[in-house]
């Protein structure tokens, strides 16, 4: 118990030295507070949109964004990729229409949102999936490709069906992958929402860094980074978390030292 | 410092931000002649170009000193930028287009005039000099806000937005403003001037004008041969500024009457104060601001060209 | 009433550019209820000719019939033991031997017959252990017990004893005797122990290496227990040796 | 051969429907051509852009931008990647931080950056790194921590050093996993161009690709979006081509009917 | 002179919340250059004891010295024949051999030894093949090769032949047994297989199951080859098996 706190705890200490040493160096105007306005700042402000009310809105609209942009996302590439993962004949077929699509920059698939899907949620939330689904896509088809054969052989001779199959092989099987696809694909919704909300939000976080930037006011700026950077920490840290839980199968391993 | 009477030395570098777009002629013929950097030379001074289009990227360069000018920044983006302790100076205008920004609506969105657009839907990005139109335009039709509602997003979203149907109305600037109208689907409503100076303005940081007044001056007086130049040689000047941004040597020669790249601020004063009054109102700058005293801290044209 | 028929099967394995054959015409036949015990020195082809019987490879040439068909894999007629112990790492002991069993098929008296078999295979310390911390007979046992509890009509085993030390081996090889007359199971066993081939088969087939030909030495009709001391089986146990 | 001819051709098969099915739909004005241009408006575009010379160099400062920053990101990651995989504390001490930071929009850093780096290359270079990392990183660690104990204790045993250990036994072992990373670092890569070009680039395909939006010249935005397509598509490709040359271990397996 | 001397080791290992003891207060003693043979029944604790000795392992609490000194791991004077043949999938037969030779030891005497060893193990048609093509007992002799290659003053064999047919095991013992007396090693073999003890051991040690003793059969006197038929080593093997 004490240990599980000592251990926590030292994953604290980086930040909030930082956070210290930037406090400090921005006392003794060694920093361009224009550019990186002080923590004391950044808090002060933070204050300010709690008391209004607007900071909450603002986590509200992208929080709401971001889980299903996510959600769809999984549900996407998920059995997509399965299907590319143990289908070489769909792989092929579909290979270069995903490869390409996979460098194309969200901003510029925005007309094309729009046209298809107008500018409400539904084109936010496409932008969202857009962002999230090669990192769970290429991590799926991964852990398809790299499943024990040895023991997909003793499934077979067992009589599991092709869906059987899937979720009772596959699927725990590739669960390290997965979970580092989804992990990626989750910051990746994260890092999508400024992009996301230049497109007819009035509200969330990416609108808050976004106006931040435009209005000359980095403190706003930089309070909607922390709280991205903070939620979207704690998701992976719960994801990371619930990731433990259910791999239990890693063995123990040899220590130095 | 200012006590100490010598000069500093001549900086090795001098920074200057450019935008060639939508038809920035004197950046585009100067940059073309290397006007600047043969001038600056002469000192043994290295000029730089830097396209920086945004204007957020413009001021946070300017406030950590990568930048020393920044050409073609909009009016309202300075006084923020002022307003929120990035230290410059609006040293000349750089251009103004007010008949090149236009309020346009669908053809199908059954509007006519300012009035009509109560209850309608109009895309465009707040906080912007195309939103200053905006609300000055409704304020004339005892319009309010709430009486529309603003969907926010860049122009060029809303120019697919408003061809795609799903909004009613937005304001553009050229050349996206005459591509809505030649698709036939839009409407032009009226145009900006009147409403907005559309001015956009040389800024310096104050450091360096203080530090390097003479050179502020050259820099200014670089940037007026490179107006006469154009004024001297108008079809050549078109011309690179079709090649600079692969445009139709057509479409050139009919925005270019549109702008307006007069230096002077004689009138700016004015403008300037009626934006920071409008920013003020909106909420974007703190509501106990003076705009006079700063405008008067913001302007300084001591170094224009005589 | 044979259960298992082969036919002129080969098998050939492309090792770089080269095809190499592996079994070479190979024509057998098992009857339904039959113990065989197959043996053959080391990379002769007993592990391939399990994967093609199970299905899980295919022949280059020749016919498989098992009950007279082609076999279709996912049938849960056949079913193996695999050489290496091949746990599901993700699974406890107890969830790896129920892993064959139908979803539907967690009947009370199933139940009380896997606990049997956990119980004969001493595996009941351990069920609810994970399979990185299993010692090799253990495994080598959870994995015996996975294909058992299937009660397949062809029961294929790949040396499942190899990891087991005598006391625990002859215990089990008693169980499986068991298993098999109450069962009406039909076994494969594969083997490099003689003994063992001898205390269990009906038939003892010999395959050969990188040949199309099999020595087969029917001993059907003894009784079991039987007795590896006994001056018959030392002649057996020589004259299959030489065989190889 | 021939087989193989004709596995390239199925993969070519979808992508050409669309560009016809594209190209027929334009002809009869069934989309908006200020919004989606047809093909052949595009290819006009590209002919007279390469005629001029301006596509060349557009191509060539974004190629060598997305290749430094691609290797940079690589050269950071990879051993960073491995320390965090092998070594428990440090993953402690850091991970609060990296997973903070694996959250911000590029855009949110660019003041930083700007800051720190300057408005040359450098900052170009940064954000192009930034979008490459994570993936790069989570897949390294996620190779590392499943590579098969059992090998390391070999390994071990045999005396392998604590460098021979990584690249003779993690190394091989997480390749696969390191190509999932680097792939779609790669492709993060190429995304983040208009990013990038928005930062004092007078050139480039994010460059091309903005001022396609800016002009309100579709066709000029697809054929920068199209350009990134195909070359982010050959390197994922080539990457691909590479990975299967190295990873030989893979073993045959079951193939249904 | 002794060469590995354990004092009084414990091995505890956690399963679930409780501690579960595996090895109790072992204390044994290994001369340099004996060949020692490990039995017990599956799951005593032999692969544990394995480990332990090699330094894979921590025991928690005793005292084993290899030298007279804690052994470090790493420092190439133990080597192990684990239980499994584990081979690195991405290495040719080969490579995998030569896996623990050190870079700079590629010498020709070396070479030769190597191919040696390869071709006295039955290897060499195989030495170009991936580890996925090879049977089970092709690969078991791979993972031996790879440990007798590094010629470690201790080498450790678990369960080494537990694949191989007789023929294979017998020709493959007479070989161990020459490198054993040529190259001067220490060799504590782990097997289930009595008569495999009997023919190579000059002691067997059984291990009993999660208990604290062992016992000990000194049959040091005894030449090589011996005749695991004659009667002093069938009654020796009954020993051996009733202390069990
Ligand atoms: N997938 C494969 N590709 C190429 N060669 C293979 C493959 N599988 C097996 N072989 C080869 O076929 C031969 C027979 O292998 P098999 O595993 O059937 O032998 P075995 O009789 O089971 O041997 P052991 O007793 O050692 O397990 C071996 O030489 C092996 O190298
Ligand atoms: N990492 C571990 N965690 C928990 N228990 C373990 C672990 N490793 C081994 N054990 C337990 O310790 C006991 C001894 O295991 P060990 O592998 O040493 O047996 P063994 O004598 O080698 O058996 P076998 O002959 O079957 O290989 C077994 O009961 C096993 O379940
Ligand atoms: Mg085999
Ligand atoms: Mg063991």
């Amino acid at each position: 118990m004490l240990k599980q706190v000592k251990i926590r705890l030292q994953g604290v200490i980086l930040p909030l030295a930082i956070i210290l040493i930037w406090q400090l160096v921005s006392n003794y105007g060694m920093v361009n507070s224009y550019i990186l306005p002080s923590p004391h700042h950044i808090y002060f402000r933070c204050i300010q949109l709690i008391e209004n009310g607007s900071l909450q809105q603002n986590i509200l609209a992208s929080l709401i964004r971001v889980v299903i942009g996510f959600l769809t996302a999984l549900l996407l590439s998920i059995p997509l990729g399965i299907i590319l993962g143990l289908n070489q004949r769909v792989k092929l077929l579909l290979n270069p229409i995903l490869s390409f699509f996979q460098q194309i920059p969200g901003i510029a698939l925005i007309p094309i949102f729009i046209l298809w899907l107008g500018i409400d949620e539904t084109s936010k939330i496409a932008i969202i999936v857009y962002s999230a689904i090669f990192p769970i896509l290429l991590n799926t088809i991964n852990g398809i490709e790299t499943t024990d054969k040895n023991l997909i052989e003793v499934a077979i001779i067992n009589g599991i069906s092709k869906v059987g199959l899937a979720y009772r092989v596959y699927l725990p099987s590739m669960l390290p992958s997965l979970f580092v696809g989804m992990r990626l694909g989750l910051s990746y919704c994260w890092r999508s929402l400024v992009a996301v909300e230049l497109l007819g939000a009035s509200k969330g976080l990416g609108y808050l860094i976004q106006q931040g930037r435009e209005l000359a006011q980095p403190e706003t700026m930089f309070l909607g980074v922390f709280i991205i950077g903070l939620i979207g920490m704690s998701f992976d840290n719960v994801s990371k978390g619930f990731e433990k839980k259910i791999i239990r199968f890693k063995s123990n391993d040899y220590k130095e030292d | 410092s200012s006590s100490q009477q010598q000069t500093p030395a001549l900086p090795k570098t001098i920074n200057a931000s450019y935008v060639s777009r939508p038809i920035n002629v004197p950046s585009i013929v100067a940059q073309d002649k290397k006007m600047f950097e043969t001038e600056f030379a002469k000192d043994n001074i290295e000029f730089k170009w830097h396209d920086l289009t945004t204007p957020d990227s413009q001021l946070e360069a300017l406030a950590s000193g990568s930048l020393d000018f920044a050409n073609s920044l909009n009016n309202l983006s300075a006084i923020l930028a002022k307003a929120n302790g990035n230290d410059i100076k609006v040293i000349s205008a750089y251009s103004a287009f007010p008949k090149g920004i236009a309020l346009v609506a669908g053809s199908t969105a059954g509007i006519s005039n300012e009035a009509d657009l109560k209850g309608k839907k109009i895309g465009l990005q707040s906080g912007t000099m195309l939103y200053q139109m905006l609300i000055e335009d409704l304020a004339k039709s005892n319009l309010k806000k709430n009486d529309i509602t603003i969907v926010n997003m860049d122009s060029s979203s809303a120019l697919t937005a408003l061809l795609s149907g799903q909004i009613d109305a937005t304001i553009l600037p050229d050349p996206l403003l005459s591509k809505a109208i030649a698709s036939g689907k839009a409407t032009k409503i009226r145009s900006a001037e009147g409403l907005i100076s559309g001015l956009s303005v040389i800024a310096v940081r104050s450091d360096f004008a203080k530090n390097y007044p003479n050179l502020v001056k050259q820099f200014l007086q670089i940037h007026k041969q490179s107006l006469d130049w154009s004024t001297n040689n108008l079809d050549q000047a078109l011309q690179l500024a079709a090649t600079k941004n692969q445009m139709d040597i057509k479409a050139v020669k009919r925005m270019y009457p549109e702008f307006s790249f007069a230096m002077s601020m004689d009138n700016a004063k004015v403008d300037l104060i009626q934006s920071a009054e409008f920013l003020k109102e909106e909420g974007m700058i703190s509501s106990d601001t003076d705009t006079t005293n700063l405008i008067n801290d913001l302007i300084d044209t001591s170094f224009m060209p005589q | 009433m044979s259960l298992l028929e082969i036919h002129n099967v080969c098998k050939n394995f492309k090792i770089g550019n080269e095809s190499v054959s592996v079994l070479n015409d190979l024509t057998l036949t098992v009857n339904k209820g039959e113990l065989v015990c197959l043996l053959g020195v080391s990379g002769c082809g007993k592990t391939t000719f399990l994967r093609l019987i199970s299905g899980l490879e295919k022949q280059t040439s020749g016919t498989i019939l098992i009950n007279g068909t082609q076999y279709k894999i996912r049938n849960r007629t056949v079913n193996m033991v695999f050489q290496e112990p091949r746990l599901f790492p993700w699974l406890s002991v107890q969830d790896n031997i129920i892993f064959g069993l139908k979803r539907n098929d967690h009947s009370k008296a199933k139940n009380l017959k896997v606990t049997e078999i956990i119980n004969k295979l001493g595996l009941s310390p351990y069920i609810h252990e994970m399979p990185y911390k299993l010692s090799g007979g253990i495994a080598q046992r959870v994995a015996l017990a996975r294909a058992i509890v299937t009660e397949p009509e062809l029961l294929l085993l790949d040396e499942p004893f190899s990891s087991l030390d005598s006391i625990t081996k002859n215990s089990i090889m008693e169980d499986l005797l068991d298993l098999w007359k109450s069962a009406n199971m039909t076994i494969i066993h594969v083997t490099h122990n003689l003994d063992e081939a001898i205390m269990l088969a009906q038939k003892i087939i010999v395959l050969k290496y990188r040949n199309n030909s099999t020595e087969c030495f029917d001993i059907m009709n003894l009784s079991y227990p039987r007795n590896p001391e006994s001056d018959y089986f030392k002649e057996l146990k020589s004259k299959v040796f030489n065989s190889y």
